[in-house]
């Protein structure tokens, strides 16, 4: 035995054999445990996870438990928020935005999701590359731009008022819509990214087997293409909601506090000049989770049912060449969908 | 032939590539007809142009005496089952069933009915409220095609309907489908590469090549007289030969063809110690060969075989006559030169 | 198929429509970034590049620049060496842990730059590791934001390249897993990972909840530049946005030339 | 820096300690220092930029700063009590009775120490406000023809007003707190104040926008409440001609910065010689450059820097904070208050 | 046998599901042993146990005297070909070819001229820098096997090489494959599901059920002689019949077993008009019988026939001479009692 192997051994013994063992180690567990040693690859992820994703939600769970006045446990944080007319109002805007944003951004994005496909894949990966960009568009500089074009004194809002057009006579920028209208400028891509990939999976075929049996294009889609997409649709639909409940950086870019929302409300809790509860910040960021949770677990959900449909088309064979045409669009799509 | 679907010289491109050079066929009513030819040929496409899919760059495609051209597929009477089935996955096998009386606007009563009668005669009543994706392939290709019966179209196209099966499977579907065929009488319209589905389950058989039909005829003809060469080959393992090798092996030949086709099973083969004198005779000849290889393919065994100069593909029943003969072994052949075919030129 | 690629007009004005609607408030910044005076006019009183001169005369934006081309490198760097082994370990190896890792995935989307910061703040200010406001916790958070996108590339170049098996013919051929990893399955994902990398890249380059929450006030990134500037001049924002998004465009559309050469090596 | 202020509290009688042979020492000591750190104290606040550069040439003692909040600052002085590394800071004025409480700082009394009002000065000298911000109002003349002058004129125009993010934002919730003054309310009742902008939230005068410069270039925004110091370098950033600043003539609030040293600064008499430049004339002349109203009253503003500036007359109704607790308070509950009373009649 | 792989009692769960049940084989050196079963018997199973890439719940691999347990794949001196090839996308032919030696680390020149011989074996020698992607499938699958070659390995194992390509150049391959591994005298483990296949390739074909070896012995055998029903099934289109039915045919019958199999080509069809007696003799017996139908399968037809109340099908060679027997026609069948094989129960 050389010593190198010894040494292993040895080291082994040490790790796993109960004291006083005599040390028989057979083939076959040496080779098991030398299999296991893949293990090692995710000890830098697991690390990682746990300090920046657990350990954060963690203590904001535990401290959202804990009073603000002498930190001991309590319920208080939650009761104030869930009873406070003032919190409740936050909540109560955010998912009102939160759905219209998200409604408008599926119907918009599933339009366009099923126009986009119907390009060569050229030119649709440079749409969807483009409209990926546009989504990082978003923030401080995205509320601004809205601000010059349908602000007070925006371009539309002067132009619309030259033409004597009333029907933005009654929009407020900074209101409700005009915060719901800037959150479906980015929903929108965000939808179209989710969304095309499936309009793959209505394959043309089916199409054609409808109209040989006497179906329209509108029984189509309101029969067959409309039902298998719906899955992706509600799943689209969650992590649209999602992302529109945690968006804080446009909206106070727009207007400040002074529109009443829960991701505002935790960012002037937490970084606020004012007040000083960060425990009370923590119930209301649990809050928002729950929320977010509830329509990512949504998601899942649905991507889980849509893979029944998609089970049954994968027998048949994949289109030819479908493969190569995966382009970056494809990827793109992939890579954004974070529930696979 | 009183013919019940016309195809007067269809023309198709994609493109600048021509896919469809002119096809005619005629199809009498309650005949399945057969498209056999290799991948590319232009079998899926003629099929789609028939029903409406694709849109024809020329010719005429008649059904029951009414030309098809400018009708929307769903005004066709045409059913067809894909060859990846296309079964709605949304919806049971039954409301696929269902699906094109429904959008007919009957009545959910009377779609109820027909379609427990067509999941009746696929032999599936028990799978009526099953989803797709939870029927074997076997199964959801019975749907399919109780899916176009249901509408009882006036011609049916089946485009390789069982490609995607496993072998098994797919011998079961074949006569289940002829069967289905026959009892209804339904004009059918069959694509397949597989020659031996085409063989097995026609009336008629078309062999495709280049988009165009080759050669026509019941499949005893098409197996026994393949016209060209590529008929030949793409029929079987019949061996190819040119004027010259056939010359050697037979001695003298009919016609003045190029080449020459031999069916590997008209060959007989004879030990060397058996009498060759029961197999002599007019147009009859004996030559002797050397054994090549030898492989037993379960019914038949097939054996390479060189004899004067030519290299012979021979099958023989597997039925244990010929057990001594091996690798190496001298043989005598027993050919039969009434078995011998003149082949045309290709495009003749 | 080729029926299938050329959209009828319908398709095109629906797309024209909606890349006018997604470059509209770009191209609105643009022309801020351009304006002179434009305050209640349709169209600027006058133009000038005025901004755009003290943007470059001003190092602090060139500094904003810096911090956050390197941070952003810096996590998506961390990300590919902590993401790589750790999706292909469970890939190869215990593929029925994969549904565990999609749940830890997805919560990134279930907690929001807001709430993450919220807990990060909470965690590690003051207690046995107190990196608040500091780089490493930054990119502690990047790390999580991007996780979604790098699980999805890695896996999908994985299942793409079949991992599973190369690595089983050049274990069979002789090769230690490390080294198949390095010489079989690296080499192909690469392509394929490149575009995850690309999209977490301009994610976190456009970041500003956690980046100003968490490191706002000792670190500028661009992002955090960008608000302080607006606070004193719209059309100077404008500038900063509009170069930021040229640099990232360029950025990206380099590596993708990159990635579209190494990938006609590999798949063809 | 940052827009946090706060309270002062009473301060009792005061002394100068300091005479002109410890200055000379102090001066000696700083320059063998030859160095001073800040926090929160960047260029670009209050021409901090100018005092600097004045204490470089003048002493030859190198400056950094990093720019932090107040809390910020008390913390860090905190926790680096073995390794310090920050001598001076500025601070809300509300943060100096914080820091005092938590025993950061030390005590320096500069020369004129006497000049400075009592709201203005903690009693030992830990904190001293160098220069005082009233609440004004900042309004855009190409939008608004008749600038309001007063709470009244105010109430009775027919424009959109921005009063900023009173949930969040010090500057904001001072705005209330000016409105309370001006109609007899005080840090213990802004209950005046919440009514005057129920009443304009309810006539539709109140408009969500963000009042940044970026939206004040813009122009959407017609008239705002500002800390003067901000509005009149806005109004000189963007075009001075279109804009116009006002302290509402029924009355205002005042409140100011400190600065703290570091109990544990590494350069103390660095930092002492600091606070001692920035209550020389030079100092708050520098101040008065960046808009910030000197605490002095009697420093003798050249004219340009003069005409920076608002007319001492406007402000003889602006009153500070008597009680910062009391104010603390108050403004804890006013977001709630805020959102019920006014934001309702405009979401 | 002169053993040089041997498994004994192997046997392996997947959670549950015990996929190898105790599957003892015994491969003599040189010898090419196929194993033929049905999709999910455990043949991939098997053969990733014998590869190292699974690891044993019981039993025993030895190859060459030595116990391969514990031994990691890369130890073991196994080659492997998978269904997908798994080549390496990112190295030439060449360098996929010499990969087994680089990680050897071998010199660059003997790699090459290693890479050289193989090329030159599977006939690829000018695709040496070519990328995979750029080779059809059935290069890309004599690379793979030129792969699994260059390092040597003492067995070589292959995992349905052939099912992933067409029909024609499968064929090709089969040959090619028996020959490189007959010239190599490559010890060589070969799994398929297609029966042709293993009837044509192998030394030694084993039927695989459900985790087990249920038949073994040389292709002649198998389809000869199949012991249970599986295997006349599995093996084609044998005609298994149970003792009652089997009693009606021949009248009597050899030994007690319940079912009995008859193979389809060894009934002879004769006319009505034709004389039967040339078929007379001992063991044999001439049935009537009614054609249910025929149909032509290229070198065989193959007859539904109905006799006694049994229904047969036979397969006769497509020569012409049985042209008059169609549907519906009453013919008599030559049968031959020793062809008659008596089945063992399932399991025994
Ligand atoms: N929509 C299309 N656009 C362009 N070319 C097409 C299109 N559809 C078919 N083709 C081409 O037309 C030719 C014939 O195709 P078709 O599908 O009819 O062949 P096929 O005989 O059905 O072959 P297979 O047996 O592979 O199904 C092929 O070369 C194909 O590439
Ligand atoms: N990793 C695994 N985990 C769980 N079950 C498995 C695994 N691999 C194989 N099985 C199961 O073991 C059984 C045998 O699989 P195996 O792949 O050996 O079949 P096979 O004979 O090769 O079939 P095929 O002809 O389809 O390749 C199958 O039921 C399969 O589902
Ligand atoms: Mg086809
Ligand atoms: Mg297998």
């Amino acid at each position: 035995m050389d010593s190198r192997r010894r040494l292993r051994l040895e080291r082994r013994r040490l790790l796993r054999a109960p004291k006083g063992c005599v040390l028989v180690i057979s083939k076959k567990k040496r080779y098991r445990l030398r299999g296991r040693l893949w293990v090692l690859g995710l000890v830098p992820f697991a690390v990682m996870v746990l300090a920046f994703q657990l350990a954060p939600v963690w203590s904001m769970l535990s401290g959202s438990f804990r009073s603000d006045a002498d930190s001991r446990w309590t319920w208080h944080n939650y009761y104030t928020a869930l009873n406070s007319p003032f919190y409740l109002k936050a909540i109560e805007n955010s998912l009102l935005i939160s759905a219209y944003s998200s409604l408008i951004g599926i119907v918009v994005g599933l339009v366009c999701a099923y126009s986009v496909t119907r390009f060569a894949p050229t030119v649709r990966d440079r749409i969807l590359m483009l409209s990926n960009m546009t989504s990082n568009f978003a923030g401080v500089p995205l509320a601004f731009a809205y601000i010059i074009l349908l602000g007070s004194n925006g371009v539309f809002t002067l132009l619309f008022r030259e033409w004597g057009w009333n029907v933005f006579d009654g929009f407020d920028l900074y209101s409700w819509t005009g915060l719901t209208l800037v959150y479906v400028y980015f929903q929108v891509p965000l939808s179209l990214l989710l969304l095309y990939p499936s309009f793959y999976g209505i394959r043309e075929q089916w199409k054609e087997a409808a109209s040989m049996l006497g179906a329209s294009s509108w029984q189509f889609w309101r029969s067959i293409g409309v039902p298998i997409l719906a899955p992706a649709i509600f799943g689209t639909l969650g992590i649209l909601f999602a992302n529109a409940m945690g968006a804080y950086a446009t909206a106070y870019a727009l207007v400040g506090g002074n529109y009443n929302l829960l991701a505002i409300r935790i960012g002037s809790i937490v970084s606020g000049d004012v007040t000083n509860q960060p425990n009370l910040g923590s119930a209301l960021a649990v809050l928002l989770a729950c929320t977010t949770l509830l329509a990512v677990s949504l998601n899942a959900w649905m991507t889980k049912r849509s893979a029944r449909y998609l089970t049954g088309a994968a027998k048949a064979p994949p289109r030819k060449g479908f493969v190569r045409q995966r382009g970056t669009g494809v990827a793109l799509a992939e890579a954004k969908e974070g529930t696979g | 032939m009183n013919s019940y679907l016309e195809l007067q010289s269809v023309r198709k491109r994609f493109g600048n590539a021509a896919v469809l050079n002119g096809v005619h066929l005629d199809v009498a009513e309650g005949e399945l007809v057969t498209l056999l030819g290799p991948s590319g040929c232009g079998k899926s496409t003629l099929l789609r142009c028939i029903a409406g899919l694709a849109v024809l760059d020329g010719g005429r495609i008649v059904l029951q005496g009414r030309d098809l051209g400018g009708l929307a597929p769903r005004e066709r009477q045409v059913g067809m089952v894909f060859q990846s089935f296309a079964l709605f996955p949304n919806l049971t096998a039954g409301e696929n069933v269902e699906y094109g009386l429904r959008m007919r606007g009957e009545s959910k009563r009377g779609r109820r009915r027909r379609a427990e009668e067509l999941l009746a005669l696929v032999d599936l009543e028990d799978k009526r409220d099953v989803y797709p994706h939870h029927l074997s392939g076997g199964q959801q290709q019975r749907i399919a095609l109780a899916r176009s019966l249901a509408v009882q179209p006036k011609l049916l196209l089946l485009d390789e309907p069982l490609s995607a099966l496993d072998a098994q499977i797919r011998k079961n579907l074949r006569s289940e489908i002829r069967s289905i065929q026959q009892r209804l009488n339904m004009t059918t319209l069959f694509v397949t590469h597989d020659q031996e589905e085409a063989l097995t389950m026609s009336d008629r058989v078309c062999i495709m090549n280049k988009g165009v039909i080759v050669q026509e005829g019941t499949p005893e003809q098409i197996y026994m007289t393949p016209r060209t060469e590529f008929a030949a080959r793409f029929m079987g393992s019949y061996n190819v030969m040119t004027r010259p090798e056939a010359l050697r092996l037979f001695g003298s030949l009919e016609g003045s063809s190029d080449s020459y086709a031999l069916r590997p099973e008209s060959v007989k083969l004879i030990g060397m110690e058996e009498d060759p004198s029961g197999h002599a005779g007019r147009g009859k000849r004996i030559v002797d060969g050397t054994v090549d290889s030898v492989s037993v393919l379960g019914t038949i065994v097939r054996y390479s075989i060189e004899a004067a100069g030519v290299k012979l593909t021979i099958d023989a029943l597997n039925d244990g006559r010929l057990i001594g003969i091996g690798e190496r072994r001298n043989v005598r052949l027993a050919l039969d030169c009434s078995q011998l075919l003149q082949l045309e030129k290709e495009g003749a | 198929m080729t029926e299938r690629n050329q959209a009828g007009w319908g398709h095109r004005t629906l797309q024209s429509l909606l890349l006018l609607y997604l470059l509209l408030p770009l191209a609105a910044t643009a022309v801020y970034a351009f304006a002179g005076d434009w305050q209640d006019t349709v169209l600027p009183k006058q133009w000038t590049l005025e901004w755009f001169e003290s943007l470059f005369q001003d190092t602090r934006f060139l500094e904003a620049l810096w911090n956050s081309l390197y941070l952003c490198s810096i996590s998506v760097a961390l990300s590919l060496a902590v993401m790589i082994p750790a999706v292909f370990v469970l890939t190869v190896y215990a593929p029925r842990l994969e549904s565990l890792m999609k749940g830890i995935v997805v919560l990134p989307y279930a907690v929001p730059g807001v709430v993450a910061a919220v807990g990060l703040i909470r965690t590690y200010s003051g207690g046995p590791i107190d990196i608040a406001g500091t780089a490493y916790l930054l990119v502690g958070a990047y790390f999580v934001a991007i996780l979604p996108y790098m699980y999805q590339g890695i896996r999908n170049s994985l299942l793409t390249v079949s991992a599973p098996e190369l690595m089983q013919a050049a274990g069979l051929l002789g090769a230690g897993p490390v080294r198949a990893f390095l010489t079989v399955v690296l080499p192909n994902i690469v392509p394929g990972i490149l575009v995850s990398t690309l999209l977490s890249f301009s994610v976190l380059f456009g970041e500003f909840v956690l980046t100003n929450m968490l490191v706002g006030a000792h670190l500028q990134t661009v992002q955090v530049y960008l608000s302080r500037r607006m606070g004193e001049s719209g059309h100077l924002a404008s500038a900063i946005a509009i170069s930021y998004f040229a640099f990232i465009l360029i950025l990206s559309m380099v590596l993708m030339k990159l990635g579209q050469t190494k990938g006609r090596r590999v798949r063809g | 820096g940052d827009d946090d202020n706060g309270g002062g509290k009473d301060s009792a009688t005061v002394s100068v300690t300091v005479d002109s042979s410890s200055l000379a020492e102090i001066e000696a000591k700083a320059k063998e220092e030859g160095a001073v750190a800040s926090v929160g104290m960047p260029d670009s606040w209050a021409n901090w930029k100018d005092t600097w550069n004045d204490i470089q040439t003048k002493y030859g003692l190198k400056h950094t700063d990093t720019d932090m909040s107040s809390a910020e600052e008390i913390a860090k002085f905190e926790a680096e009590k073995d390794k310090p590394t920050a001598d001076i800071g500025d601070v809300g004025i509300a943060f100096g009775p914080v820091a005092v409480a938590k025993g950061v700082t030390q005590p320096y009394k500069p020369t004129h120490w006497e000049e400075i009002p009592d709201w203005a000065k903690d009693e030992d000298g830990h904190w001293v406000v160098a220069y005082q911000g009233t609440i004004g109002f900042l309004t855009n003349k190409n939008l608004v023809k008749n600038p309001p002058k007063s709470w009244e004129d105010l109430k009775n125009g027919d424009y959109k007003i921005i009063v900023g993010d009173v949930t969040k934002a010090a500057q904001a919730q001072m705005a209330v707190l000016a409105a309370s003054i001006a109609f007899g309310g005080d840090e213990s009742n802004i209950e005046p104040g919440i009514a005057f902008f129920e009443d304009l939230a309810k006539k539709g005068r109140l408009s969500n926008a963000d009042a940044s410069v970026a939206n004040i270039e813009k122009g959407e925004v017609p008239v705002t409440l500002l800390w003067d110091f901000n509005a009149l370098n806005y109004r000189d950033q963007i075009d001075k001609d279109q804009f116009d600043v006002a302290i509402p003539t029924e009355g205002s609030v005042v409140s100011g910065y400190a600065t703290i040293i570091n109990k544990y600064a590494p350069n103390p008499n660095a930092a002492k010689l600091t606070r001692e430049y920035i209550f020389s004339d030079e100092g708050q002349i520098n101040l008065a450059k960046g808009y910030a109203r000197p605490i002095r009253d009697s420093v003798k503003l050249p004219d340009d820097v003069a005409a920076k500036l608002l007319d001492k007359d406007e402000y003889k109704n602006a009153k500070p904070v008597g009680d910062y607790s009391v104010w603390d308070t108050a403004s804890k509950t006013l977001p709630q208050t805020w959102q019920e009373r006014v934001l309702v009649h405009m979401n």
